[in-house]
């Protein structure tokens, strides 16, 4: 199969990822827009190795993997603190700070 | 020429003397805000001993450096040193006078006593802020001192710009006025308007010098303002940077239409900061015209010198009715400066040796003038009980307080500019020089000698002649004190009047100096006609 | 053939048909007879706590664990491409591994001694 | 497959990341081995330790890399040019004075952190928690991770280990400004924006770089500008157009951690709601390592890309830099609290920083350089006041930071010391002349008038008249207005200690306080947490020493910086060389 | 033929896969029965009882009747349940765990009868086999969380979320303890694995891997004693007790496959897949290792395992939640990682030439330094205790009548269940030492 259609695909799911970061409401679900974001360019990562035929894109794509679960582990900290803070998990009810 | 560094000194010495001044009675419980307890009195005491010494020594220090300084080549810098300060932007410690700037020295260096004395019981009595007061007094005196021998047009910039940090501590802090630290903000914030902008121009003006092949660098004095002048400067770039630089200046010599700070200031200020500020301070505006605009930027002096002829008529006028309107004295005093600075610029920019050397030498005879002014109106505010700085509360002080009456009477007159008097003989060169060159503009502007008439003498006759006030009738006359205050000043205007020799000596040769720089020749006619009209 | 994942492929497919079809027979074929109590959450007969889904809160320590889990994982990750190359990478390997098993002990020997692991 | 070679290591090289990075791993042992009484000293040494260590570490670099022009480990991973070694020097120095505030308890006995920053504010749990006394020390671990992210970031030609380095310099600061002692549901509000718009920007970064490395097969920063020069390489014949997007996606990321605009909206809710220490830390050494790194990629990649586009990525940085002032300076003028104010006076100073660097030269490289530092001391020297100014409730209670600017009215009576160094600060910010603010704005404006950029020196000029503006109305706040009257007997108080300690209502009482206009005063009705703001008495709490030091420190570095930098400035041309190879 | 893969599959067309699918189906299900009827007919004879014996010989057809019997049952959906997920959890499973079966070899490549056509008794592999092995398995954990999530209720809730917890935790040790095996082939392609396990069995050098990998499998599978998901006596069904019918049956099924599974996961990984135990495979130079015989030498292990399992049932009691999680972090863990540590040092020692008798003198070497230390080291509390020294201790459990949990700064008193608990690792290592320097003092 064509390997740019990958990319195209990869493309998308980032799109959709920031899309879901940018327009949905639910901290999870931006969340995981984010880390569909990353996983995106995972894609994107391997496809490029493939195309060029050398193993660097793999290998980062391993150190994607691990930032991502860094961020899963911070991100989803934050987000239980302050959901079991305010019993809500909605951006909108984040907006102490509003400048 | 003597090594001994004597600028250097001048400059450093009140820093000292500062420093001194705001260390005593620190040891001692410092006395609460507001109270003047016994302690607090001492240190007072001590404290503006200190500083009037301290000033003091100043003076004695200016009148060795005048020792030094050699009158015959007055058109040159002498006293100079320099020493690299910021290699990476080609910026030196600069410093050098000529006849000019060591008059204008010697002005600050000479009022700052004065002021010290005149501020003796200012403060109302709080010794803590007197002595603050001082302290930053001479502080100012430094930096004025450095900003008139300044060589280097970075330096001159940067001290140019940290004036106004005492400068605004002196308004906005120890005012009397209630708007004070509105006053104050104005002031800043019109000041750092012109400098930053100026501070475009500066930058600039540096990549104007060209770099050096070799390093690939600019030379390590690039700032320097020798090597500044006769660049080849692209005619469009030279004007802006002119106009950047006057604006600073102009707004710092209130000129209209950027004084609108100066009444504002003059009204909440104490009369020894107005002194300061206007009668040296402002005069780093005109200083600045006269030894940057013109030769960094020659040609852009001659294109820019009409506008900048009319404005500067414009506050003649202005400056001089507006003055009639105000009912606060000091207000009043403030605006008559705006229409004494609008001589001055008129002066510079007639690029006539005879017009310069006449606006150089009216600096030196407005601070005198202005300050006597100043502190005098201070005296007599200080007498009325409610300090009341309007007009029309005082009234046949004359006959409670001749001598202040009196000694104010000549302050006046020489502001407008009595024959006789210090300011008659800079203010007839004006006209002269002014005449040669711009005519119409001496037509227009003569009538402002009328209305300064007016002001004075409106002022005068309604503050010392008629019927006693109720409020001041029981006022003092002059104490010893404020008598030196008054005594001195009067005595420099009369004596700059009767004989402005020497002193014009000074101002001649770096006025013919700047005329040439400027690319100018004096027109015959104009001089002959000065000659016929001093017979 | 070429491609070894297409057989699994197949398999999925089947897979996926037996899952489909037997829960859409029992679907077919199952009586229907159903009442609301039949259809109310189980909970030893007492009323059911309403919205378990939604607001369903759980001991924290889960989170802690799901938080662990996925830096062993990663570890793991780490550790399959060396083991693999195990020979080729030798000494160089072997070291640069035993720093980052060291380094992911660290936080292993924290969150055992701050007592993440206790479950009482 | 059996070609594999070893590497080589030159750990030299490493060493000031090493110490660093090290030092971190130690911190979190401690923490496990070291019982609760003693770990706060020992962190402590540890921390200040390392961060010393790492300044000793780049000073004996310095000569090593100012001779080769560069060091670095297996192809650019870790690659030092001067420029980056410079960074590394100023991240490395401000860190130190940050943990120095970090560290202070002030008079009060409590550092500005959570007892335990998991438990849920208001609860009884966490009053337990503060009664028995207890203190997160993480802090300090966490910081060493940070710092070490930061010295990372702006010294790696690969493109991973940047970003790697942005998220470790990220992750920890979300944890951290989520550990604010006091107003807890601010801090942690604050670390929820941060994170989640700071690890958008990062995905977006990342994916730049990986079409980076679809377009030149490389994710070497020096290899793909030589790719891209010379356009008949044979991987750019795929697609070549990638480029343009990679590098906006990259400058995104970049301009996001250096807080410009439009990628600025973070930055105020963050500065505020961040305990404080921390906020001086991210505002001084983020801002100078994002940079960094901003200055070794872009610079590098503008050599390699062709004429018009490096006019694009001019224009881009031109539009950056002037939108980035205005937001600064314009919404700076308009705050009543002052750690927004100070927040929008970093944005205004990540666009003058922008203005330095426009030329994409090492006279900008220079500037930054310098500008970085001078900021930088001003910046955390300003917070690190704003920890010692705190509310007071009736029974003399000591409570959080009083940052409602009404509250600082007269704060030159109370402790004119203070109040100097603020305002040595805030006019180093303004950059008026004698302090080193000035010097700081005088290259940068020179940097970019050299590169023909002037028009952005004149907006930049216009910029700081307005950004003196609201420096000098705190001045005037500070040294010339009385202190507001202080009642704090009237039933308002009692609530404000309640507040203060950080139940969820004052989060949201507070939170009004914060949204409040421009005029409070005037604005008619008060809310519970404006009437606290504008009542609640104020006081100065004494620092133990270590934030009367880092102030120190800073308020003559200032000064010095203003009058004599004749040093520095050598060592920042020095240091400008910013391309491993050369231009 | 797939670099990295021992096994050939370049004559396999894509009915050859269908068919070899089908069969693994197959297989699957009917061993599921049996495995069904094996495991309660054992129990049964474990507790002296008969067991299944109305249906079919030896009550063979019990299970079947019991599959025919949920088929027709009513089909449940309660009324709070998030209806498509509650649908789509149990097919997750089912079809998660049939996957697995895919890479595992059941023999060398074989002869179809009646034609010349060879093939590997495998359906497929390729050089990440059992990465996808691990994969498949953890896919399968979302329908026991979606189940239990989307039923609604609390029981299914807590059920999936322990399950979860558990499965993870022990995926761990399992994750770990194969590194080892890849260390030693070299290879993570499963018909590779089985080659390199020609001459030695990994379940003997790799002794230590193999019982990590044996009770983490039981964990993973949710089986007594760790089936705590469905902890009758606490959760009455765990994540499928609001499932009804085929649904229930697919959870039912899955579960079992999963068994299978994981026994054919160690069965390929340390048993030496389809090879023929020690005596038997010198028989004529290992022709019992060809043909169809290897499928017969697979199926017993893969039943041995199954057996296994069933025997744990019928004898261990079921633990309690915590011992079972400390035991899964604090012991399989740490061992797992000490024991890749270890294999690795000595494997580079054997590349880097050091001789069998120099890694023994190490061996003994370091054995004497670690026991001198633990003899030195002054006896050390419970681990568990200091997780809250932080701050003064003390602390009333029953203050004011009624348990309350202890605040930050105060210690529980030690647990009279605390003896009782599994001994975390360095316990274990100071007990031995003190018998030693028991030893040494006698």
């Amino acid at each position: 199969m064509e390997l740019t259609n990958y990319l195209y695909l990869s493309v998308v799911l980032f799109a959709l990822g920031a899309t879901t970061v940018l327009l949905r409401r639910n901290t999870i679900v931006v969340f995981m827009g984010i880390e569909l974001m990353l996983n995106a360019t995972n894609l994107a990562l391997v496809t490029f190795a493939r195309m060029h035929g050398d193993v660097t894109g793999q290998v980062l794509a391993f150190f994607v993997m691990v930032v991502a679960a860094a961020e899963v582990v911070v991100g989803l900290a934050i987000i239980v603190t302050i959901f079991r803070a305010r019993r809500s998990a909605s951006v909108d009810d984040v907006n102490l700070l509003k400048s | 020429m003597s090594t001994f560094p004597w600028l250097t000194v001048l400059v450093a010495w009140p820093l000292v003397a500062a420093l001194a001044t705001a260390l005593t009675g620190v040891g001692r419980g410092r006395p609460a805000a507001g109270a003047a307890s016994g302690g607090g009195a001492f240190s007072a005491g001590t404290a503006r001993t200190v500083a009037l010494v301290g000033a003091l020594v100043e003076v004695a220090l200016v009148v060795g450096a005048f020792l030094a300084f050699d009158t015959g080549a007055a058109g040159t810098h002498q006293l100079t040193e320099t020493y690299p300060w910021i290699p990476a932007f080609g910026a030196s410690y600069a410093v050098g006078v000529d006849g000019v700037a060591l008059l204008l020295v010697a002005l600050s260096a000479g009022l700052v006593p004065l002021v010290i004395l005149a501020a003796w019981h200012e403060q109302g009595g709080d010794a803590v802020r007197l002595r603050r007061y001082l302290a930053t007094v001479l502080v100012l005196l430094s930096f004025m001192v450095l900003v008139f021998t300044a060589r280097d047009v970075f330096l001159f910039y940067v001290v140019f710009e940290a004036m106004l940090i005492p400068a605004y501590f002196l308004i906005g802090g120890f005012g009397q006025g209630a708007q004070r630290r509105y006053a104050a903000v104005k002031f800043l914030m019109f000041s750092l308007g012109g400098g930053l902008i100026m501070l475009a121009a500066v930058i600039a003006l540096y990549l104007q010098v060209p770099v050096d092949a070799a390093t690939g660098l600019r030379p390590q004095d690039a700032f320097l303002t020798d090597n500044l002048t006769g660049l080849a400067l692209d005619p469009m770039a030279e004007r802006l940077m002119f106009a950047a630089f006057f604006l600073a200046f102009a707004i710092k010599a209130p000129m209209f239409p950027v004084h609108t700070w100066l009444p504002d200031v003059t009204q909440n200020a104490t009369p020894g900061t107005s002194t300061l500020l206007i009668c040296v301070l402002d005069k780093v505006g005109t200083f600045g015209m006269l030894t940057l605009c013109l030769p960094l930027f020659p040609e852009a002096s001659r294109w820019a010198a009409p506008f900048v002829v009319v404005l500067a008529v414009i506050s003649i006028l202005y400056g001089a009715i507006l003055a009639i309107g105000q009912s606060d004295v000091l207000r009043l005093i403030g605006y008559t400066s705006v229409s004494h600075f609008g001589f001055i610029i008129l002066g510079i920019f007639t690029f006539t040796s005879v017009g310069v050397s006449g606006s150089s030498f009216m600096m030196l005879n407005h601070g005198i003038s202005t300050g006597a002014l100043f502190l005098l109106a201070g005296f007599a505010i200080a007498r009325h009980p409610r300090h009341s700085q309007l007009v029309s509360d005082y009234g046949g002080m004359r006959t409670v307080a001749p001598v202040l009456g009196g000694t104010f009477l000549v302050a006046g007159l020489s502001a407008l500019a009595l024959p006789g008097l210090a300011t008659f003989v800079s203010e007839i060169m004006v006209f002269l020089g002014a005449y040669g060159r711009w005519p119409a503009a001496v037509l227009v502007a003569v009538p402002a000698v009328v209305l300064a008439a007016t002001y004075v003498l409106l002022t005068y006759q309604r503050m010392f002649t008629g019927p006693v006030g109720a409020e001041v009738a029981g006022a003092k006359d002059l104490g010893g004190r404020e008598k030196t205050v008054a005594g001195v000043l009067v005595a420099a205007l009369v004596v700059l009047g009767l004989v402005p020799g020497p002193a014009l000596d000074y101002v001649r040769e770096p006025a013919e100096v700047s005329v040439e720089l400027v690319g100018a020749t004096d027109p015959q006619p104009v001089l002959g006609a000065a000659e016929g009209s001093e017979q | 053939m070429s491609n070894p994942y297409v057989p699994v492929l197949v398999l999925m497919g089947i897979a996926a048909v037996l899952a489909l079809g037997g829960v859409g027979a029992s679907a077919v074929i199952g009586p229907r007879k159903y009442n609301r109590a039949k259809l109310d959450a189980y909970e030893c007969g007492i009323e059911p706590t309403p919205h378990a889904t939604g607001g369903g809160r759980l001991p924290i320590k889960y989170y802690l664990v799901a938080m662990t889990f996925i830096v062993f994982d990663i570890e793991v990750v780490f550790l399959y491409p060396w083991a693999v190359d195990f020979t080729v990478l030798a000494g160089f390997g072997l070291a640069a591994m035993l720093v980052f098993l060291a380094l992911i002990t660290v936080p292993f020997v924290y969150e055992w001694r701050r007592g993440g692991f206790d479950w009482v | 497959m059996n070609e594999f070679v070893a590497p080589e290591i030159d750990w030299a090289v490493l060493s000031p990341v090493l110490v660093v990075l090290a030092a971190g791993v130690v911190g979190v042992l401690v923490e496990a081995f070291v019982p609760a009484r003693a770990r706060r000293v020992v962190q402590l040494v540890l921390t200040l330790g390392a961060l010393a260590g790492s300044l000793v570490a780049v000073a004996l670099l310095w000569d090593r890399v100012l001779t080769d022009g560069l060091a670095f480990v297996v192809d650019g991973t870790v690659l030092l040019t001067p420029f980056t070694l410079g960074i590394q020097a100023v991240v490395a120095l401000l860190a130190l004075l940050g943990v120095l505030v970090v560290a202070d308890r002030t008079s009060t006995g409590q550092d500005a952190f959570a007892p335990t920053a998991a438990a849920v504010p208001g609860t009884a749990y966490e009053d337990a928690a503060r009664q028995a006394g207890l203190q997160q020390t993480e802090i300090y671990p966490l910081m060493l991770f940070a710092t070490g992210g930061m010295l990372l970031f702006p010294a790696t030609d690969n493109l991973i280990v940047l970003f790697i380095a942005l998220e470790v310099l990220s992750l920890p600061l979300y944890v951290l400004c989520a550990t604010a002692r006091r107003r807890r549901l601010l801090s942690q509000e604050a670390a929820f924006k941060y994170f989640l718009l700071g690890s958008f920007a990062s995905a977006l970064m990342l994916f730049g770089i990986a079409l980076v490395y679809g377009a030149t097969a490389t994710v070497s920063l020096e290899l793909a500008v030589s790719r891209l020069a010379n356009p008949d390489s044979p991987v750019l014949t795929m697609m070549p157009d990638l480029v343009i997007a990679a590098v906006l996606l990259i400058s995104v990321g970049l301009l996001f951690k250096i807080g410009a605009a439009p990628f600025h909206t973070w930055t105020p809710d963050v500065y505020q709601g961040a305990p404080t220490p921390i906020t001086a830390f991210m505002a001084a050494c983020v801002k100078a390592a994002a940079i960094g790194a901003m200055v070794r990629v872009l610079f590098t990649l503008a050599a390699g890309l062709d004429e018009p586009l490096r006019r694009d990525l001019e224009t881009g940085l031109w539009v950056v830099a002037i939108l980035t002032m205005l937001v600064g300076t314009a919404a700076g003028a308009v705050q009543t609290d002052v750690k927004r104010m100070l927040a929008y006076s970093s944005i205004a100073h990540a666009g003058f920083l922008l203005v330095a660097m426009v030329g994409l030269d090492e006279v900008g490289a220079q500037a930054v350089l310098f500008y970085v530092l001078a900021y930088g001391l001003a910046t955390l020297g300003a917070f690190a006041v704003v920890t010692l100014v705190r509310e007071q409730d009736a029974d003399g209670v000591v409570l959080g930071e009083a940052t409602h600017l009404s509250q600082w009215a007269g704060l030159g009576r109370r402790s004119p010391l203070l109040a100097t160094a603020f305002s040595l600060f805030l006019l180093s910010m303004a950059g008026i002349p004698l302090t080193a603010g000035f010097l700081a704005k005088f290259g940068a404006f020179s940097a970019a008038v050299e590169a023909g950029a002037w028009p952005l020196a004149v907006i930049g000029v216009l910029a700081s008249i307005v950004a003196v503006f609201f420096y000098v109305r705190l001045i005037v706040l500070m040294v010339l207005t009385p202190p507001v009257e202080e009642t704090a007997d009237d039933g308002v108080t009692p609530a404000g200690a309640v507040a203060a300690d950080g139940t969820p209502d004052d989060g949201f009482r507070d939170g009004e306080g914060v949204e409040d206009g421009p005029e409070p005063a005037r604005t008619g009705t008060l809310t519970a947490a404006r009437a606290l703001a504008g009542r609640a008495a104020v006081v100065v709490v004494a620092s133990q020493g270590p934030t009367a030091v880092a102030i120190t420190v800073c308020a003559v570095g200032v000064v010095l910086l203003g009058i004599v930098p004749a040093a520095v400035l050598d060592w920042t041309t020095q240091a400008a060389a910013f391309r491993p190879f050369g231009p | 033929m797939i670099p990295g893969v021992a096994a050939d599959f370049s004559a396999d067309t894509i009915w050859v896969s269908v068919v070899k699918a089908v069969l693994i189906v197959v297989f699957l299900l009917t061993s599921v029965l049996f495995a069904i009827w094996f495991e309660r007919k054992l129990v049964a004879r474990m507790q002296l009882r008969p067991g299944p014996n109305w249906h079919g010989p030896f009550g063979l057809l019990q299970s079947l009747a019991d599959a025919m019997k949920l088929l027709l049952k009513e089909d449940v959906t309660v009324t709070n349940a998030d209806r498509r997920v509650y649908l789509l959890a149990p097919m997750i499973s089912v079809f998660c765990s049939l996957l697995v079966f895919a890479v595992i070899p059941f023999g060398p490549s074989v002869t179809i009868p009646f034609t010349d056509f060879t093939t590997p008794a495998q359906l497929t592999d390729f050089p990440v086999a059992v990465l996808y092995i691990l994969a498949c398995a953890s896919i399968g954990v979302y329908g026991i969380v979606l189940g239990g999530w989307s039923s609604g209720s609390t029981y299914p809730l807590l059920g999936s979320v322990r399950s979860t917890a558990q499965v993870i935790s022990y995926e761990l040790a399992m994750g770990l303890s194969l590194v080892s095996v890849f260390i030693m082939a070299g290879s993570m392609s499963t018909s590779s694995i089985v080659e390199s396990q020609t001459s030695l069995w990994w379940f003997i050098p790799l002794a230590p891997a193999f019982v990590i990998f044996l009770i983490s499998m039981v964990g993973e599978t949710n089986r007594l004693p760790f089936d705590l998901p469905e902890a009758e006596g606490e959760l009455v069904g765990g994540y499928m007790t609001e499932y009804s019918s085929m649904k229930f049956a697919w959870f039912f099924l899955a579960e079992y496959i999963a068994m299978l599974n994981v026994s054919a996961v160690a069965t390929t990984l340390f048993l030496g897949g389809w090879r023929a135990p020690w005596p038997l495979s010198l028989v004529g130079d290992g022709v019992l290792n060809t043909g169809w015989w290897p499928l017969l030498w697979f199926l017993a292990k893969v039943w041995l395992l199954m057996f296994l399992f069933v025997w744990v049932r019928g004898t261990l009691l079921r633990l309690r939640y915590d011992q079972f999680m400390v035991f899964g972090w604090k012991v399989l863990i740490p061992f797992a990682l000490a024991w890749v540590v270890i294999l690795g040092v000595f494997q580079w020692a054997g590349l880097a030439g050091v001789t069998q008798t120099q890694m023994i003198v190490g061996i003994l070497v370091a054995l004497a330094v670690v026991m001198a230390v633990l003899w030195l080291w002054p006896e050390k509390k419970p681990t568990g205790a200091e997780a809250t020294t932080d701050g003064e201790g003390g602390f009333d459990a029953f203050a004011g009548g009624y348990p309350v949990p202890p605040v930050p700064g105060q210690t529980l008193p030690p647990s009279p269940r605390a003896r009782r608990t599994v001994p975390p690792a360095e316990d274990a290592e100071t007990r031995t030492a003190t018998a030693v320097d028991d030893e040494e003092t006698r």
